[in-house]
């Protein structure tokens, strides 16, 4: 270990980026929490209401963003994790792509969802 | 073990001792024999003093310290034995491993030197924390002490653990004073300010005794970790105006690769085990900031 | 068995200057160590390094207070080598990165120190030692030098001709802490010895658990003589539980000493009336000592010294260290009470027979440092001077050694040139204990390698360590802590600051029983691994030895001088002592001879004149 | 992968006896985090029901609500995500190097906001379950 590490700062990019998300959930996140319960009580949610809200550009583009940045931020953040507790070499390619694509898949059914609100089609 | 008073009883049974069993040369049986006549009688005798003197200083301190030995039979087992050792004032946690050492079981095992916490040599992690024998007051902590080797490295042998992957770490960041140029003059100066030395000052008293890295559980679970020690190392001379610009880009490459600063996750039991009293997270986190604005250079 | 072309036993300041050098020079050169370098003692030195740095300061000046500290015991050419190199080799440690404290336009701090006629010790806070030694470690890491840690050496690998002047150290033989494994370290161009200090002989020191001398003992087996050995340093301020030193930064900023009764005695009852608290180092131990045996000790034991009237912010600022040792080690906090002081032994001013180069009477071997006397300190070291030493000293031998060209040395080693035999009135027989090549008791003395080639002398070496480290581990005895505190407490009690007749020669045969009770010692771990109690009982056979060289030193030297007092003897005499005591172990029947000190500089003659400040 | 190192049975895991705030801090956020992302995936796919239609969401979704344990459930959801946004902010303070000294404070802070609003909140998110 006493040679040289090669610069690389792909770490550094990914701390940057959940430090990015984070600050950005914490203004999505305690708005969704505080309109979906607060604003909306947890029994008045229906279909429709969600639809209307999902039928506005803004709400819809700030439900994918919300998303997108939820999903780095948990994914990266649980990927982390594991970096910390030693995860090398096979394991780590394993673990890394399984995140990848079970992000992938969150985002897509996420999105279609938007989408069958917002009316936009499920494809 | 027969050399041990009855003060010390182990939570396992001891073994017998089977070191001197075989193969003794006849000049050196002879000898022995002569020796072991006395023996007995002085174990008894020093047994017995042990004692009177545990009687007449009621006041004793308990302690419990982690044996182990790879070799030896008997401790190959880890277990924890139990010393009462008589209290004086001021006594430090070292002072009391040396006494069970010196009076009860000489075989107990621990690095330590300089007794005045420059050495380094015996960060012990005890009662649940890294601390430096010669530096922790017995007074201070709860009865029954437990004093352990430092957590998440290799125990060698009783209190004794292998730094060789700290070392290795300390020395994975460059770390000397590398200027682009010297004066020419050999009498000549490099000058620093005040405000500079100040800036770096604390980070220069690190001494090596690696309690911050056991205390780090980034550290201990991510093998290549840097660790606070070596970051703090790195710091030291990344923020001391005489290097260069070149090298204290390469200081931060260093620091910024995978293993380096982004493993830190702020845990800040480094800074405070530290016996020094380095503010090791907010080091690191400031060489985080370093790096990151570093690569921002775009804007 | 490893193979290096330098091999250097320690890595203190001295030991890493040297292999520094060395590497330098081209050499191939390793560093055995029993402690991992940066845990060597050196770490602890607080004060600073004594430098002629400035333009208003001179080498001449700091060679004349040196020699007068020393009490013309001093020689000379010693003392001027340190102080004409010792700017440059600060310098060098500055170039080097080493965190000195700053003046405000950039440049490093100096400061008064006992003794000195300019403040010229360059400091580093309060803990000059720990930065010393770390920069120079970071040197080490940076050239790649090869470092044995956790490696204890055991002996000198010496042929056995008959004179010492003719034998020739061909390497060592060391232990590794870790596995218990013997092996030999042949150095194909020299040995140089670093080992620090014999401290551990007394046991209230400052100095620690490690400074067992061994490196002395060792070398004095061999048949290189101990130079000075009765010139032990007790410093005035170190705490009375541990011994811990509470540096003399603390007058030299202005601290002063008070006794039992509010009296500041160093004035009030004319110890040093010109200097009073910065008076050098032997006389303010003593007015301590005096006040507390006259009854003015608080609570009989200690004197105060007091700190607060100089300030919080100045003593944050360059003391800072000094309040977490009261606290941490006495519990008194140095901004709201004095700190309670009394002396300790500190510093050994004799040691390894060395010339200016570093050079022992035996070929191949060389010392600088603590362990080293090429005669600086001669009767007493001025604070600050002992750090310089071992850079100046470090690097010579370490040029030397690697077959850099040098001037020839101008101080003569050995039984050469000229010398006188003498004797010494001693109640007991000295020296070797018990019958000849009693492998337990035997420190190892020459090696009985015969003159032939290297390696079997290195051979040799090695099987007899082995010999003894296995009788050690497989027989039954006493443990060596009592021998040790035995000894230890011999030491402090009756070759102390205080010395008399009656009380040296009982001390001799408190010595000497010891020695008759070490044979009976045994290691009662039987581990390979990291074995502590197999090496500090070999350490305690060290400190036989050389408590035995002080005390004889000390009974043999009927006068006072510098650190050296006697009660019966209660003034310099120069017409009879302006020489060192050497001792030579001469297989085993230790003998003492004389040589005289050199007070012809490289100018001007050095005049002894009375030690008042 | 970790460090391998074995002291037997006989080592003392009485460490958390003896963890100060900044340890704590990274447990519970480590914690809330894997809460947070395995909720994250639960609730996409309880929503994606809307891809099937309107019907079968809103029924899906009132038979949820209607439980009592899922609204329980919510409430540990609401403190794990406040705990998680008060100290990931404590955490983004840190990272700028602000109050660094008061770290310890900062995460009692956090804990304890984090209660009173978990607390507060409960009316709101139990109404209408009985
Ligand atoms: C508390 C204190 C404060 C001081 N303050 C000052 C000051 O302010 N200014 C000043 O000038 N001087 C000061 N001194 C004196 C000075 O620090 C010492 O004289 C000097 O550091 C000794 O350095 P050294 O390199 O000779 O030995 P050390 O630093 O003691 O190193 C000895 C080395 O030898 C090794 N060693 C020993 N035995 C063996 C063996 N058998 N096998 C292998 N390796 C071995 C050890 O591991 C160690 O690495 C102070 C001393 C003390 C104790
Ligand atoms: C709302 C505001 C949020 C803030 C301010 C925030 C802040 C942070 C920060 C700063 C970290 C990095 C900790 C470190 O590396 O030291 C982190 C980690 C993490 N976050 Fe968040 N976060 C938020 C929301 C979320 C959400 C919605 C999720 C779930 C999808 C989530 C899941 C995680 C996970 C899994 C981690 C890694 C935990 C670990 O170390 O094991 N966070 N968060
Ligand atoms: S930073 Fe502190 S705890 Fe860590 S090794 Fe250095 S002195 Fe020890
Ligand atoms: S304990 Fe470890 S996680 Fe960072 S703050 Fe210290 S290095
Ligand atoms: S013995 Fe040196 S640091 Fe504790």
């Amino acid at each position: 270990m006493a040679e040289h590490y090669s610069s690389f700062t792909e770490g550094g990019r990914l701390w940057l980026w959940q430090r990015i998300t984070a600050a950005f959930l914490v203004v999505v996140l305690a708005f969704h929490f505080f309109l979906l319960h607060f604003v909306y009580h947890a029994d008045e949610v229906t279909f429709g209401l969600s639809a209307a809200r999902m039928q506005t550009w803004t709400y819809y583009s700030l439900m994918v963003l919300f998303l997108i940045t939820a999903t780095f931020h948990g994914v990266n953040g649980v990927y982390n994790a594991l970096i910390n507790q030693g995860l090398t070499g096979t394991k780590r390619q394993v673990v890394k792509w399984t995140l990848v694509v079970a992000s992938g898949i969150l985002l897509v059914q996420g999105i279609r969802t938007a989408n069958a609100w917002a009316g936009i089609g499920v494809f | 073990m027969s050399t041990q008073p009855p003060q010390q009883q182990s939570e396992e049974p001891a073994a017998e001792q089977s070191a001197d069993a075989e193969s003794t040369p006849a000049a050196q049986q002879r000898r022995e024999d002569k020796k072991a006549a006395d023996r007995e009688a002085r174990d008894k005798r020093q047994a017995e003093e042990a004692e009177r003197e545990a009687k007449a200083n009621e006041d004793t301190r308990e302690i419990k310290v982690f044996r182990y030995d790879p070799e030896v039979e008997a401790k190959q087992e880890p277990r924890f034995d139990t010393f009462h050792v008589p209290f004086t004032k001021g006594m430090t946690v070292l002072d009391a491993v040396i006494y069970a050492r010196d009076h009860f079981d000489p075989s107990l095992t621990f690095r330590h030197s300089c007794r005045q916490a420059v050495c380094g040599s015996d960060a012990f992690f005890v009662n649940g924390q890294q601390r430096l024998g010669c530096k922790t007051q017995i007074s201070d902590l709860e009865e029954p002490i437990r004093i352990e080797p430092l957590p998440h490295q290799d125990v060698v042998k009783d209190l004794v653990v292998d730094m060789d992957h700290f070392y290795e770490e300390m020395e994975a960041v460059d770390p000397y004073f590398d200027p682009d140029e010297t004066p020419d003059g050999e009498l000549e100066e490099q000058r620093q300010s005040r405000a500079n030395r100040e800036k770096v000052k604390m980070s220069t008293r690190c001494i090596w005794c690696g309690a911050c890295f056991s205390s780090c559980n980034i550290a201990a679970g991510d093998n290549e970790y840097l660790g606070p020690a070596a970051l703090n190392k790195a710091y030291r001379f990344a923020m001391d105006d005489r290097e260069g610009d070149a090298k204290t880009q390469d200081r931060l490459e260093t620091i910024e690769q995978e293993h380096g600063v982004w493993r830190c996750q702020t845990q800040f039991s480094c800074t405070n085990v530290c016996p020094k009293d380095i503010p090791l997270t907010e080091h690191i986190q400031e060489l985080k900031r370093e790096a990151v604005k570093k690569n921002l250079k775009f804007w | 068995m490893y193979e290096h072309d330098v091999v250097v036993v320690g890595a203190g300041g001295a030991g890493l200057r040297a292999a520094i050098a060395a590497d330098e020079a081209g050499a191939d050169v390793a560093i055995v160590s029993k402690l991992h370098p940066v845990r060597s003692h050196t770490g602890a030195a607080e004060g600073g390094i004594n430098a002629a740095l400035r333009d208003a300061d001179s080498w001449e000046d700091h060679a004349y207070d040196t020699m007068k500290g020393s009490d013309y015991l001093g020689d000379a050419p010693a003392i001027e080598t340190l102080c004409q190199n010792s700017p440059y080799e600060v310098i060098q440690l500055e170039h080097w990165g080493m965190a000195f404290s700053r003046e405000d336009d950039g440049r490093v701090s100096q400061r008064p120190f006992g003794g000195l006629s300019f403040p010229r010790t360059t400091y580093a806070g309060a803990e000059t030692g720990h930065h010393l030694l770390h920069t120079m470690y970071e040197q080490v890491v940076k050239r790649g030098i090869e470092v044995y840690d956790e490696w204890h050496v055991l002996d000198l690998a010496v042929t056995d001709e008959e004179r010492p002047e003719d034998r020739h150290c061909h390497g060592v033989v060391g232990y590794d802490v870790a596995t218990g494994e013997v092996s030999g370290f042949k150095a194909r161009d020299g040995v140089i010895l670093a080992t620090g200090g014999p401290g551990q002989a007394f046991d209230h020191t400052t100095n620690a658990v490690s400074c067992t001398g061994d490196g002395q003992a060792m070398a004095y087996r061999a048949g290189v003589p101990l130079e000075d050995m009765e010139f032990i340093q007790f410093h005035p301020t170190t705490l009375p539980s541990t011994g811990v030193l509470i540096s003399e930064g603390v007058r030299g900023e202005g601290g002063i000493l008070y006794n039992k009764d509010g009296e500041r005695f160093m004035f009030e009852h004319g110890y040093a009336n010109n200097d009073g608290e910065l008076a050098s180092r032997d006389v303010v131990s003593r007015a301590e000592l005096t006040e507390v045996n006259e009854g003015r000790g608080i609570e009989d034991e200690y004197v105060h010294l007091d700190m607060r009237h100089l300030g919080e912010e100045r003593i944050l600022d360059r003391l800072e260290n000094i309040l977490h040792l009261a606290e941490d080690f006495e519990g008194a906090d140095g901004l709201e009470e004095p700190m309670p002081v009394k002396p300790g032994q500190h510093y050994a001013m004799g040691g390894i027979e060395t010339d200016e180069n570093g050079e022992t009477c035996v070929g191949g071997l060389y010392a600088a440092g603590e362990c080293a006397c090429a005669s600086v300190h001669g009767a007493n070291r001025l604070g600050g001077n002992a750090l310089p030493e071992l850079i100046v000293f470090g690097k010579r031998a370490g040029y030397h050694a690697a077959g850099k060209e040098m001037e020839p040395a101008e101080i003569e080693t050995g039984q050469r040139g000229e010398f006188e035999r003498a004797t010494v009135d001693s109640p007991v027989e000295l020296g070797e204990p018990g019958s000849l090549g009693d492998a337990v008791a035997d420190g190892g003395a020459v090696a009985a390698g015969g003159s032939a080639d290297a390696d079997s002398v290195i051979d040799t070496t090695v099987e007899t360590a082995r010999q003894r480290i296995d009788e050690l581990l497989n027989s039954d005895g006493i443990h060596h802590s009592e021998v040790r505190a035995d000894v230890q407490e011999t030491m402090t009690a009756k070759v102390n600051v205080f010395r008399e007749e009656d009380g040296l020669k009982e001390a001799l045969r408190e010595i000497r029983q010891a020695r008759e009770e070490y044979e009976n010692v045994a290691v009662s771990d039987p581990s390979q691994t990291f074995n502590t109690d197999l090496l500090q009982t070999i350490e305690t056979r060290n400190l036989l030895d050389l408590a035995e060289a002080i005390t004889v030193g000390a009974l043999a030297r009927d006068e006072f001088r510098g650190a050296h007092w006697r009660a019966e003897h209660q003034e310099r005499k120069d017409d009879e002592w302006l020489k060192h005591t050497l001792l030579s172990w001469n297989d085993g029947s230790p003998e003492l001879w004389f040589r005289p000190v050199i007070l012809e500089g490289e100018e001007k003659t050095y005049e002894p004149k009375t030690r008042s400040y | 992968m970790s460090q391998s190192y074995n002291r037997g049975t006989i080592e003392s895991f009485g460490r958390w006896r003896e963890f100060s705030a900044g340890m704590w801090a990274w447990i519970f956020h480590k914690f809330t985090g894997w809460v947070l992302v395995g909720y994250l995936f639960t609730h996409i796919a309880v929503l994606s029901t809307a891809i099937e239609g309107a019907e079968m969401y809103t029924n899906t979704i009132v038979t949820l609500e209607g439980l009592l344990l899922v609204r329980i459930l919510e409430v540990g959801l609401l403190a794990v995500a406040v705990f998680h946004i008060l100290n990931g902010l404590r955490l983004l303070l840190v990272d700028l190097g602000i109050g660094l000294e008061s770290q310890d404070k900062s995460f009692y802070a956090s804990v304890i906001l984090t209660g009173a609003i978990t607390v507060a909140s409960v009316p709101t998110f139990i109404a209408g379950a009985f």
